[in-house]
């Protein structure tokens, strides 16, 4: 019996190879912001660990986590979608990737979505968006406390 | 002998198909399907009987109570009190657990202790926590040893120290399929001079019970998961504990003479079902009663075995594949709870929703146990007497199927 | 105009006979009954959608969970809540006051007080007198006046001690039919720092009710006494009330992490419902409300306040009878409640009962008030938009021969 | 219409005469059992006074109460047939009278029930069970503590 077709859009091959071999895996020494991220009914984890440089863009983003295959899929490809963005570019993408999965708003730059488009496939499995978001949500959470702490930086120079 | 083609007459739900295959409900252990005969007798009673209970004197008053406490006294026999007077209706296993831990706690100081398993759902452990912070009682833990099984030798410790007031424990785990020794556990706690508490969630219409055999003090269980419908279930206290304990929700119903000052309470189970009670519901599990034992219990437990059996010895060829819970060869519960190398639970039961099989994922309420296990989650598969071989074969198919495609 | 005898065909059980004689149910305080739209909801539910909510990744699973939450909506909706998350669902309007005073009463001492009003039914006085015992707070009432009202001037005097913590108040009197002036309460209560709960068992489904409007801080009522199933009620809470309450029962779907020692808790609404809920109820409660909205609260209203005129107009002409509640002229809910000289109230509901009428007779859970207006029970008719004028004419020939009977 | 055999049974002119005007009303001044009993539900109330005299029989009953028709004139019959009486005829009617108005078990005397027999009607309303029988519960447990404060007698001579 073939598959149904939304199965195959959820887990496509990229998908499924992102969460088998999971890119920026791994922690990143201090000093950098560290946070962690969980959806406590499915049990998903993530541990996110992001570095920015002088000019406030993302020098390095690196995870570790456990969850199904959207959600550590989703970590992969935001990770190498993120090294090396300035902070509106990564803020840009985060909401058009919450558009990608849920369907809901419009996408403002389609290019830069690259392969998470393919994430699409969750919009027919509302119960997945949390998993695929997982990720998004920690680095929202990780920008705003590196940008916390930059603003404190003067006072505890590292 | 259970004639299979014939139960499934009686559960309509069964006869669809999802994601163009039939159904395969494997989610028993969380909510069980309804025969004709129980929605029959709901709607039945909002059709021609439906009054509020006990307060009135008019026919359709006089009929919704005659209904009700019927369905008080089939409870009783059902899991063998010694009288209607010990079955309080809550809204499930949950809320049992909670009334007793809250009227208990109102007793208790720092001297005195609690125990509960290592394999208790939340619904058996947050009431305890919560009733420990607010009597400032202390909480002990039997671990779970590597064969799915309690640890007697601690459990026997924490009763030495003579503290302990009250044991907590699973009849059923519903994330392992352990059948815990619950006669000699109560045997333990009463010559502790502990009261004893069993979960029954997913012990009640799976096989027999008799609350007088088991020897504990109370029995909680859910409607719900044994064909009765949504918020209905029950708390069973022996007399003599239930007359030492106090109220814990005031209202209509409970009470016996109230003034603007104070009140005086009824006996139980009065004292306990404060409010309006969930009327069809309790009809509705009367019905169910008289459905299970119109099959028998005895044969719904050999359907299960039999059932869970061949699943285990499926489950257990299949490659990267954990099963939790007793070994294989051991009492069992009729469920199978099991982690895959290649998929993560959700991601299987995902998978198996498309083939119309209906799975479990996730830590079924029990994240120390799953801790305890280092299983992030598992995927559960759980039988009732509806259930068919076919179906269990059907599963392993499809879990074969969710493997090649994940690994 | 609602077309009365149309919608008397939505309701199956008033098509009967009782004692040879049509059934005339005239206790709708008490429960009302329910549509075939409620009905048909339940049985559509077993029989295709049941499962377990929230934790599920089936397909039955989703469709339980994703009709459970659109019904949480249209409850919200309904009663003018600022969002879904305000809606906690529970048994009915006594365990609605229960969680109140259980959780807050976590925070209370012998400082703290808290005012009842004196025409409370025992669901929303009892509970608080076990809260005050509990947690040592006092317990000051507010006394009803001649006229059925509420002496507001002692309520100011209570409030200006700074020391009330919660006000807590009927909306509806269910043995009085008096109607409280719930907004001008409520600014009293926050303009002293005190929170206030507002029962509305007999106000929600009877005229429009809105949270916001009404300005209190809780809002509790019954389903079973609008349409819906029993077993399912709300509890509507301020989101920031909510935010500080701490849970009250605990068990599975309300704890957001857990480990043996301690557990986390989700935010409202789940923190405050533990376990499996009364899945069908809450969807049954959601048909109900799409139900009594399509005919539209005012014109149940308007309804309900002619067939009450037209009672009183009568009852007040029948000889030895007292008619309790607000005098004739003023604001008075679908009910009329009284006293006979010739016979106890018993006596008279069993003779109304040999023809068909259905009344209650008894102290309906208020004995305090009953006392302050020195009757020993009192007879009670309650109307919904289902009763019609010849129904009430009929009841004023029966008490009639009822009184030549006893006299 | 006419009225239902069943209510009128239930409500016969001896008995709706008894309850408009009962019998043996009132109080008995001490030295006397005095007991309360109610029926929490419905509201019933009555208070006994009881009087044994040097033999251990009845010499005085008296009652006052409030409740139903059903109640107050099981009571006033009730202190009609008691006056005088033995305790173990006493006891022996009380039997017989659950029996009257329950259909169970055997009545052992039906000449001793005279007018009670009228309240058989009972039987077709179990809810009124217990308003015809408050009276006699009551009774009994009058009976029981005047025996207990008799076997006491010696020490707190009255
Ligand atoms: C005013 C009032 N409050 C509270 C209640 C209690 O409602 P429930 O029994 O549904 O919990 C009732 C109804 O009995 C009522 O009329
Ligand atoms: C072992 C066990 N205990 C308690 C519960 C809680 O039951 P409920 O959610 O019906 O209150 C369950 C089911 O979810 C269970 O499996």
């Amino acid at each position: 019996m073939p598959l149904p077709d939304d199965l195959r859009d959820l887990y496509q091959q990229v998908i499924l190879d992102h969460s088998r071999r999971p890119r920026h895996h791994g922690r990143i020494e201090a000093p950098c912001t560290h946070v962690h991220g969980d959806n406590p009914t499915c049990g998903d984890e993530i541990d996110l660990w992001l570095k920015l440089d002088a000019n406030g863009n993302i020098e390095q983003l690196k995870f570790e986590g456990q969850g199904c295959a959207i959600s550590q899929a989703s970590a992969s490809m935001m990770s190498v979608k993120m090294q090396g963005s300035s902070q509106s570019q990564a803020r840009q993408l985060i909401a058009d990737f919450r558009t990608v999965v849920t369907g809901e708003g419009n996408i403002s730059d389609e290019d830069a979505l690259g392969e998470l488009a393919l994430l699409e496939g969750v919009q027919k499995f509302p119960q997945r968006v949390k998993c695929a978001t997982l990720a998004w949500r920690a680095l929202e959470q990780a920008l705003a406390e590196a940008n916390g702490s930059q603003a404190a930086a003067p006072a505890t120079p590292s | 002998m259970i004639d299979l083609s014939q139960l499934r007459q009686d559960f309509p739900i069964l006869h669809q198909q999802v994601g163009g295959e039939p159904l395969i409900y494997f989610d028993n252990a969380a909510s069980s399907q309804k025969p004709r005969s129980v929605i029959d007798a709901l709607v039945r009673y909002y059709e021609r009987d439906n009054a509020n209970v006990h307060r009135g004197l008019h026919e359709l008053s006089n009929r919704a109570t005659a209904q009700f406490e019927a369905a008080r006294s089939r409870v009783a026999r059902f899991i063998g009190a010694a009288s209607e007077r010990e079955i309080i209706f809550t809204r499930g296993t949950t809320e049992s657990i909670n009334l007793v831990a809250h009227a208990m706690a109102e007793k208790w100081g720092p001297e005195d202790a609690i125990v509960v398993s290592g394999m208790e759902h939340h619904s058996n452990l947050v009431p305890w926590q919560m009733a420990a912070q607010r009597s400032g009682a202390s909480l002990w833990h039997v671990p779970v040893l590597d064969d799915s099984s309690l640890d007697l030798g601690v459990l026997k410790q924490h009763l030495s120290t003579g503290r302990v007031r009250l044991l907590s424990c699973v009849h059923v785990s519903n994330s392992l399929g352990s059948i815990n020794p619950v006669p000699e556990i109560c045997d333990m706690a009463r010559e502790a001079g502990a009261l004893s508490l069993i979960d029954g969630a997913q012990a009640v219409g799976h096989f027999p019970v008799d609350v007088a055999k088991l020897g504990c003090d109370f029995y909680a269980f859910s409607g719900h998961k044994m064909c009765a419908p949504t918020g209905i279930g029950v708390l069973w206290g022996r007399s003599r504990v239930l007359e030492n304990l106090p109220p814990w929700q005031g209202g209509g119903e409970m009470i016996e003479s109230v003034t603007l000052e104070r009140s005086t309470y009824k006996e139980a189970p009065a004292r306990f079902e404060a409010g309006t009670p969930d009327i069809a519901g309790v009809i509705g599990l009367g019905a169910a009663v008289d459905y299970l034992e119109r099959i028998g219990l005895p044969a719904i437990e050999a359907h299960g075995t039999a059932l869970t059996q061949r699943a285990v010895e499926g489950l257990v060829e299949l490659p990267g594949l954990r099963l939790l819970g007793p070994p294989p060869g051991k009492p069992r519960a009729a469920l199978a709870s099991f982690t895959l190398q290649c998929a993560h639970t959700h991601d299987l039961v995902e998978f198996a929703n498309t083939r119309g099989l209906a799975l479990r994922g996730g830590h079924h309420c029990t994240q120390p146990l799953m801790k305890r296990f280092k299983a992030a989650g598992s995927s559960r598969a759980s039988f009732y007497f509806y259930n068919t071989a076919d179906e269990v074969d059907a599963m392993l198919r499809i879990l074969r199927e969710a493997i090649n495609f994940f690994s």
